[in-house]
């Protein structure tokens, strides 16, 4: 089995001012679920046509799924298939899935990302009726299983929803969207083990 | 809400997630600049608006963000089948009398 | 034709209601006619009855697939305004609106114009000089619109929302005072009334299947579900339908026909009282003389015959309502429908002649036909009559589309209107 | 105690638990569970309401959601008054405080009913027909009156403090309508294991078996039955059963809005409940289970407070243990009424008589009502009901006219027969149609996957509707990928079964008479209104509904269309298919703003958009404006400033030392790929090739047609990476339209886009000091003119974080704009603060910005371009690439009249005194003498006051602007006339030296 290219740490933390994720910390309980912002992460937008798939899945550590609506999850990196030649990576370890990328020759454009989203943690028994408040996709572990992922609406805003369990998912969305978004799913949260 | 299959998705998602992007089927000539005033008028305005078969096209602009297009029956909003952008217009129908 | 007035009400009383004429003859299609008009909504009834009363052509054919007036005429949130940007608008919207003034007078049918005030909401620095923009050039243009302060535009309209915690603050409104609502269906019913007394034939339930051209490419009749009718003029006023109508001729359209929804609120004691629109919170309301709150705002996003739209263009639409009147939460939608409105590329209407002889078309009204009714008619009788647009329609060509004088309302017209 | 009416052994409440309420401000008692109209009934009280023209006094017709009369306003608080609710839908809770509408200045006596003495003259559409003289007075003086005595209750006064929620929701079999047919269907699919959803509109399931005291299913009582099953069915992981939700509109492709009724019926909701909640539900078949709603009987003054559907009475005597009065008279057509004679009777009410329009009917019904001695009297109709505020008599006759008689009762009920309610089924664009022998429309042709069962599909008899229902479950869920189910259809030990009834009006109320025998009660439309209707030539069912306004009210027909209908067929001389069913349209029974609005109120009813250092301009007590979704810092007064000085510090300290600005709203697209500057030449006017990496090019977008579509800055980062910038407004739309021509028209291009508007706080740092603010903080950047000219971009740090340092300036001074990685967008821009407040630089927001921009004459689109200019027009014409054979917008830009003389051209202003600002959207005439309506030549497009120049400055299109340079234009404001001058759009640094400056 071919071993994965070492990845490549982010960024040394070389900064002398400080971070200010949106809406760092907040969190809501509700009856059945919790709503939470999640750490920043790294992310890059990766788009390459079918040719460059195994170069950047080996680059990566992580094979990008070909399969519409999926994801793959290895090490702390997931790859969320968002289009049949798109494809988000958001990285908790802390390496630098662009730096990653950078390496690779093959046709491919990588597009950092990692401020431009937040990721938001829903979870709980509720979760699924609490996403379900804004978001018209079937989320029946049938339609919608765990590992599934697909950019989709949330009431007016677009978000990007993978499901991390069950009774878990990850709602990324645009920075500035974060307030709507993590306040439709609170007042959602309120409602949803009703 | 109508729910409309992607074809690259490969599955049915509700109409929130699509943008129409109008007509399908006219291409852009390829030498533009030399049209002719009517022909400029025929490519850029002129649309079949048909009351039964439409051959549009929409973009799953909140999903995989791709063109596509879709043969639709304007009358009841009922889809005849998607494909994918850059396929050709369908020359039969499914369903559809030989 | 017998004369509406209370005291005719007053006869009748006394004896059952049982003396009151047709409001309209339901004869059967003679053979031929020196002009038919496709479509008996609004625009086309007025239209024949105009080429009646004022240019003496009588013998005349409407022909309607379906009920009179049952069409976008039937469906509308009836707002008439005549505010418009460009001269060319400001003075078909205008010369209507004038036409509004005095119509059941001239119909003797109580049409119920109602200048209201229509009160269009600045939410942004952007609206603010759009509206200015309007403001002037109506001045200039001798058509009354005033700009509002958010506490002018309060005092006109009490429940309107103009806190400044609000999501998109009210900074200000234009105003026109002339502008309000009318009974949609008394003005097909006077339009109709008016033309059946002069002579001219309402067909209903008589649907056009194709239009026949002479060897010399004139236009010689219509072929209907009823047989064919000769005729070496025919005027197509099929809103929605327009592009099918003038296909059957082989004239190709630069339109596309677009569910528009509409609701009313179940009926409440008067507490709007005049028209609001907000083309940036996106939708509109006014509240009828029955005291249902009507309300609109913009199209569905595909072309289609159906009808019906979808639920979130209501719920969208709804949101704007309550976002400006937060009080009405509370109220009950009692009745939704949708019409079907052709729209044109700039956003204005084309009345005019075609490039088939004898073939004259009047569409493109979009989402704000009703309010240009009477004018409408009035010019497109003219276009008819003398085979010549009247000045105030000479702009609505066809041909504006390959030569690019385009009439571009787009931006006013973001809403429904 | 027990109230009057309230029988006791009757009814299924416990009479322990009592609930205070009043109406109209006097207290009663009721029982939990009683809705408003038990409770009242149970009290005695029957007059409730006016009705909507005559204001006739009005009692409970129905038990149900089809009520026309029994409107009310109930009161929660101040903010809380909730108008025209039906009484007999809204659930008792203690402390319920409940008002009736429509009525001055009391219900008992209103003033407005001298509207029903002047009945004759408000016939139908007698308002069309006169108020039109003087001409004034429609609006001054008519219409007024008119919409102070229409509408019924009154709105809300303060906003509504209760919440809404909303969800969608996906099920295999969507089940809706809980009676025995509902519960048989539910139970069959929920069996196979699918997701079934089943709603009701009511508060109990059982739909008629909370009146049907025959019905024995399974060995029990048909409504402990259908108590069991819902028991059974609420158990189940794949069923989801909602009560009190009514089903209000059917869309496309099995698309069902539902409305739940959350908190209504409590007494004080807590926080955590929503008012109502909304489910969107995507159903991949649907079963209709709606039933049938009871008709009426059209006699002369039918509304008389006491007069009800049999049904109805039967029950609030069976489910409520009421009695609707003491002495009760019952009109029918068909049977159903029997039962509810014999069920009141067995309960110690009076019947005094049975009238029974049929002539010879016979069948168990009529035998046990004649064995409980019970008066039945064949072939005959009860032509008038006595009394007013409540019934005091009824009139019988022979049905073919002859003697009648007067019978003194306190209460009627009547059947004209049930009319399936395919309200549901016609919204989904199924076909009823017409079954001539039971005189019903019944589901005919389906349009989308759905199936209508028992009685809304004509079924007659609980034993048919409960096979029928349970097959259509089973197939349904069997379609929808189930598999075979292992339970056992329910098994109808006895039921009830309708038979037909009659349409129309009742002898009496025939053609030829004038009394009123409503057929619609709350709009007051009587049967004569329809003949006349028709009489007047409205041929169409739809003319007549309008000229009537017959099925218009808030109960949308329910009772009173297929009256209508076959009156207007009767006067028509055509059978009833011809003359056609008015379309059902939702929803089916009101439903609020609220439900249907959801979250989408207060700050979630549209996204409020925040850049990285929002929160930094707010603590300087910036004003912020309100551009797309975004709040962007508009100025930043000092203590004491206003608008137009703090506007006026910021331009001056921004030319004379430097200003920082927030960019970030701007959209940004990063276009990837060896073919990117190809995919760049053919979306811009501008070349791109060349453009080296490292440099800039300010851009212009066209669309198709020739005009300005957008603009901006469009850096180039290596040869297969350009940086563009877009308008804060058009990011979204021009990221589709890039994406539009690349994937359908240019899909050969290796080149791919994304958005990084919202990676990238953007930072800009202008003015002559602009390069020493920031030069402290960069890293591994020469930012030397030589390194670094105008128009150029470089990667690098600045505070230890990657940027993307663009030299260039929208102010015409030296110029930077700092892009770093949002988070630490805050951060950097305090850095710069810091080291901008060693050189006095000021923070500055839009409003100068657009000021800054305009003394250079640089455009704003959406401003100074409306959609219909071009780049010549707007002298912008040196981008557009002239050797270019295509780019978007190349084939319009040649059109006739987009090349024709005359075109608005975009110059610059200077009014003749300069203290004078032009407004925004001022018109520009060449002669201010003519007259109205002036041929106006342009307009203002920009215009401020200038600190930097002294005076005012503008921009405007203005015809043929180029050749009248110099020229003194006119611009006519209400209070006198402008003189301009027409000028060159730069009116600062006409050399552009500043840029090095």
């Amino acid at each position: 089995m071919a071993k994965a290219a070492a990845k490549t740490k982010a960024a040394a933390a070389s900064a002398s001012v400080e971070r200010r994720p949106a809406l760092a910390g907040r969190t809501l309980s509700a009856p059945g679920v919790k709503v939470e912002m999640l750490p920043p992460a790294e992310r890059i937008s990766l788009r390459a046509p079918q040719a460059s798939l195994a170069a950047l899945s080996k680059a990566l550590g992580v094979t990008l799924p070909a399969k519409p609506k999926s994801s793959a999850t290895k090490d702390g990196r997931t790859a969320l298939w968002l289009g049949p030649d798109e494809w988000m990576i958001i990285d908790e370890a802390g390496t630098d899935p662009l730096a990653d990328c950078a390496k690779v020759t093959a046709l491919h454009s990588a597009v950092g990302i990692s401020h431009r989203n937040v990721g938001i943690s829903v979870a709980g028994p509720a979760a699924a009726v609490t996403v379900n408040s804004g978001c018209p996709q079937d989320l029946s572990l049938e339609a919608f299983p765990v590992g599934a992922a697909s950019r989709t609406i949330l009431g007016k805003s677009e978000i990007v929803l993978l499901r991390t369990a069950a009774d878990a998912f990850r709602v990324e969305c645009w920075r500035s969207f974060s307030d709507y978004v993590f306040t439709l799913l609170s007042e959602a949260a309120g409602d949803a083990a009703n | 809400m109508l729910l409309i299959r992607c074809p690259y998705c490969e599955e049915e998602r509700p109409e929130l997630e699509f943008r129409n992007a109008g007509e399908a089927h006219i291409a852009r000539p390829t030498n533009i600049a030399a049209e002719s005033d009517d022909d400029f008028e025929k490519f850029f305005f002129i649309r079949a608006n048909p009351k039964g078969v439409i051959y549009e096209r929409w973009r799953h602009i909140h999903g995989c963000a791709r063109f596509f297009n879709a043969v639709r029956d304007t009358v009841t909003d009922k889809f005849v089948m998607t494909y994918k952008a850059g396929e050709p217009k369908p020359a039969k129908l499914p369903g559809a009398p030989k | 034709m017998k004369k509406y007035s209370v005291f005719a009400i007053a006869r009748e009383a006394m004896r059952g209601h049982k003396g009151w004429e047709e409001q309209w003859t339901s004869p059967e299609p003679k053979k031929e006619y020196d002009v038919i008009i496709v479509g008996a909504g609004g625009h086309g009834l007025a239209t024949a009855y105009y080429l009646a009363s004022e240019h003496g052509i009588t013998n005349i054919a409407v022909l309607e697939k379906g009920w009179l007036g049952g069409g976008n005429t039937g469906r509308n949130t009836t707002i008439i305004r005549s505010n418009y940007l460009y001269d060319e608008s400001a003075g078909i919207y205008d010369h209507a609106l004038k036409l509004w003034d005095g119509l059941s007078q001239e119909l003797n049918y109580n049409v119920m114009y109602s200048a209201r005030g229509v009160m269009m909401l600045a939410h942004n620095v952007h609206d603010v000089q759009v509206f200015k923009r309007h403001i002037h050039a109506n001045r200039l243009n001798g058509i009354d619109n005033e700009w509002l302060t958010p506490e002018e535009a309060k005092a006109f309209c009490p429940p309107l929302n103009i806190s400044k915690e609000a999501r998109y603050p009210v900074m200000g409104a234009a105003l026109q005072r002339r502008g309000g609502t009318a009974r949609h269906d008394a003005v097909a019913w006077g339009y109709a009334r008016g033309a059946s007394a002069r002579g001219v034939h309402i067909i209903q339930n008589c649907e056009v299947t194709g239009i026949k051209r002479a060897a010399n490419g004139a236009v010689s009749g219509v072929e209907t579900t009823r047989g064919f009718i000769g005729a070496k003029k025919v005027g197509v006023v099929a809103a929605g339908h327009s592009s099918v109508i003038m296909n059957m001729a082989g004239v190709r359209m630069p339109l596309e026909s677009y569910p528009l929804q509409a609701l009313v609120s179940e009926p409440i004691k008067p507490v709007v009282p005049c028209v609001v629109m907000s083309n940036t919170v996106h939708a509109y309301i006014s509240q009828s003389d029955k005291g249902e709150l009507v309300i609109g705002a913009g199209t569905d996003q595909y072309v289609s015959y159906s009808q019906t739209g979808g639920l979130h263009i209501l719920q969208h639409t709804l949101d704007a309502i309550c976002e400006m009147f937060p009080i009405f939460t509370r109220m009950k939608m009692l009745r939704s429908w949708g019409g079907i409105v052709d729209v044109t590329p700039d956003r204005s209407p084309i009345l005019a002649k075609t490039p088939v002889k004898g073939l004259y078309v009047n569409c493109g009204w979009g989402t704000g036909g009703f309010k240009a009714t009477p004018g409408s008619g009035n010019v497109f009788a003219h276009t008819i009559a003398k085979d010549e647009p009247h000045p105030i329609n000479a702009p609505f060509t066809l041909e504006r589309f390959r030569t690019g004088r385009l009439i571009d309302e787009a931006a006013a017209a973001a809403v429904a209107h | 105690m027990n109230a009057a009416f309230r029988i006791s052994g009757a009814g299924r409440l416990s009479q322990a638990k009592t609930a205070s309420f009043s109406f109209d401000g006097k207290p009663y008692t009721g029982i939990a569970g009683d809705t408003l109209a038990s409770a009242l009934l149970a009290n005695g009280v029957h007059l409730v309401g006016r009705s909507f023209k005559y204001h006739r006094p009005r009692g409970f017709l129905s038990a149900g959601a089809e009520e026309p009369n029994a409107l009310v306003q109930i009161v929660r608080d101040d903010a809380r008054k909730t108008p025209n609710v039906r009484a007999t839908v809204q659930e008792l809770y203690d402390g319920l405080i409940a008002n009736s509408q429509n009525r001055w200045p009391s219900l008992a006596f209103d003033v407005g009913a001298v509207n029903d003495i002047a009945s004759p003259m408000f016939s139908a559409g007698f308002y069309y027909k006169t108020f039109m003289w003087p001409k004034w007075a429609w609006k001054d003086l008519y219409e007024p009156k008119i919409r102070a005595a229409a509408g019924l209750g009154v709105s809300p006064e303060k906003p509504d403090p209760d919440h809404y929620a909303s969800r969608y929701a996906h099920c295999e079999v969507l089940v809706l309508g809980g009676g025995a047919a509902g519960i048989a269907s539910a139970v069959a699919a929920a069996e196979t294991g699918v997701r079934v959803i089943l709603a009701d509109e009511q508060a109990e399931f059982g739909g008629s078996l909370r009146f049907e005291s025959g019905a024995r299913i399974d060995g029990q009582d048909g409504y402990a039955w259908a108590q069991a099953a819902i028991a059974r069915l609420k158990a189940m992981d794949n069923v989801r059963v909602l009560s009190r939700t009514t089903a209000f509109g059917y869309y496309a492709q099995n698309f069902v809005g539902l409305v739940e009724r959350v908190s209504d019926h409590i007494k004080n909701p807590g926080r955590e409940l929503a008012r109502e909640r909304l489910w969107q539900v995507r159903a991949n078949r649907v079963v209709i289970a709606t039933g049938a709603i009871e008709r009426h009987m059209v006699f002369a003054n039918n509304d008389r407070p006491g007069v009800m559907l049999a049904s109805a009475a039967r029950t609030y005597l069976n489910h409520y243990g009421v009695a609707v009065g003491r002495n009760v008279g019952v009109y029918t057509a068909n049977d159903s009424a029997y039962a509810a004679a014999i069920d009141l009777k067995k309960a110690g009410v009076n019947i005094a008589a049975i009238v029974d329009l049929r002539d010879n009917p016979s069948g168990p019904v009529i035998d046990e009502a004649r064995a409980l001695g019970i008066e039945i009297n064949f072939g005959r109709a009860v032509v008038s009901a006595g009394g007013k505020l409540r019934v005091s008599s009824m009139t019988v006759q022979p049905k073919n006219g002859g003697g009648g008689r007067t019978i003194p009762v306190d209460a009627i009920l009547m059947s004209a027969g049930w009319t399936p309610s395919v309200h549901l089924f016609s919204q989904s664009r199924g076909k009823v149609a017409f079954n001539e022998e039971s005189k019903r429309f019944v589901p005919g042709a389906y349009a989308q996957d759905c199936v209508s069962v028992g009685a809304c599909n004509g079924a007659d008899g609980l034993d048919a509707t409960v096979d029928e229902a349970y097959a259509a479950g089973a197939k349904a869920a069997k379609e929808a990928g189930g598999k075979v189910g292992k339970g056992a259809k329910p098994k109808v030990d006895a039921g009830e079964s309708w038979s037909r009834g009659m349409l129309g009006a009742g002898p009496g109320a025939g053609p030829g008479t004038t009394v009123k025998a409503f057929v619609d009660f709350q709009n007051d439309v009587t049967a004569k209104d329809i003949r006349q209707a028709v009489h007047e030539g409205m041929h169409s069912i739809e003319h007549v509904k309008r000229f009537t306004t017959n099925g218009m009210a808030t109960d949308q027909g329910k009772t009173s269309n297929m009256h209508g209908l076959a009156i207007a067929a009767e006067e028509l001389g055509k059978p009833i298919p011809q003359v056609g069913l008015t379309t059902f349209r939702a929803p089916y029974t009101p439903v609020t703003f609220g439900s249907i609005v959801g979250h989408a109120r207060g700050a979630l009813f549209d996204p409020t958009r925040r850049t990285a250092t929002h929160g930094w301009a707010a603590r300087q007590g910036a004003v912020f404006e309100d551009v797309g979704h975004w709040k962007r810092a508009w100025y930043f007064p000092k203590a004491g400033e206003g608008m137009h000085a703090a506007v006026n510090r910021e331009c001056v300290t921004v030319r004379k030392v430097g200003g920082l600005f927030d960019a970030s709203t701007l959209g940004k697209i990063e276009v990837v790929g060896p073919d990117a500057a190809k995919f760049m030449e053919l979306l811009y006017t501008n070349p791109w090739e060349k453009l080296e990496s490292g440099r800039c090019r300010y851009g212009i977008m066209l669309r198709e047609d020739g005009f300005i579509y957008d603009d901006g800055v469009v850096g180039r980062l290596a040869p297969d990476r350009f940086h563009v910038t877009t308008t804060t407004g058009g990011a979204p739309r021009v990221m589709n339209h890039m994406e539009d021509y690349l994937q359908t028209e240019f899909p050969h291009l290796n080149v791919w886009l994304t958005s990084i508007t919202e990676q990238w706080a953007v930072i800009a740092v202008q003015g002559p000091k602009s390069r020493d603010i920031i030069a402290p903080l960069v890293e591994g950047i020469d930012m030397s003119d030589e390194a670094m000219p105008h128009m150029s971009v470089r990667e690098g740090k600045i505070c230890g974080v990657p940027t993307r340092l663009f030299r260039m300036s929208f102010t015409g001074e030296r110029g930077f704009e700092v892009n770093v990685p949002a988070d630490y967008g805050e951060a950097v821009w305090e850095a710069l603060w810091a080291e901008g407040q060693k050189h006095g630089a000021t923070a500055y927001g839009t409003e100068t910005m657009h000021v800054l921009r305009a003394e250079k004459g640089y455009i704003i689109v959406g401003q100074d371009t409306d959609g219909t200019v071009t780049p010549n027009d707007a002298g912008l014409d040196w981008a557009v690439g002239k050797k270019k054979t295509d780019f978007v917008g190349i084939r319009g830009l040649t059109r006739p009249d987009l090349v024709a003389k005359g075109r608005k051209q975009l110059v610059g202003l200077k009014t003749k005194d300069p203290k004078v600002v032009l407004e925004e959207g001022a018109q520009i005439v060449a002669d201010p003498k003519q007259p109205i309506p002036m041929k106006m030549i342009g307009h203002v497009t920009s215009s401020y006051w200038s600190e930097n120049c002294g005076r005012s400055i503008a921009l405007a299109l203005v015809a043929g602007g180029r050749d009248r340079m110099g020229q003194t234009l006119y611009v006519p404001m209400p209070n006198g006339t402008i003189e301009v001058e027409v000028t060159g759009m730069v009116f600062v640094d006409e050399k552009g030296e500043r840029l090095n400056g």
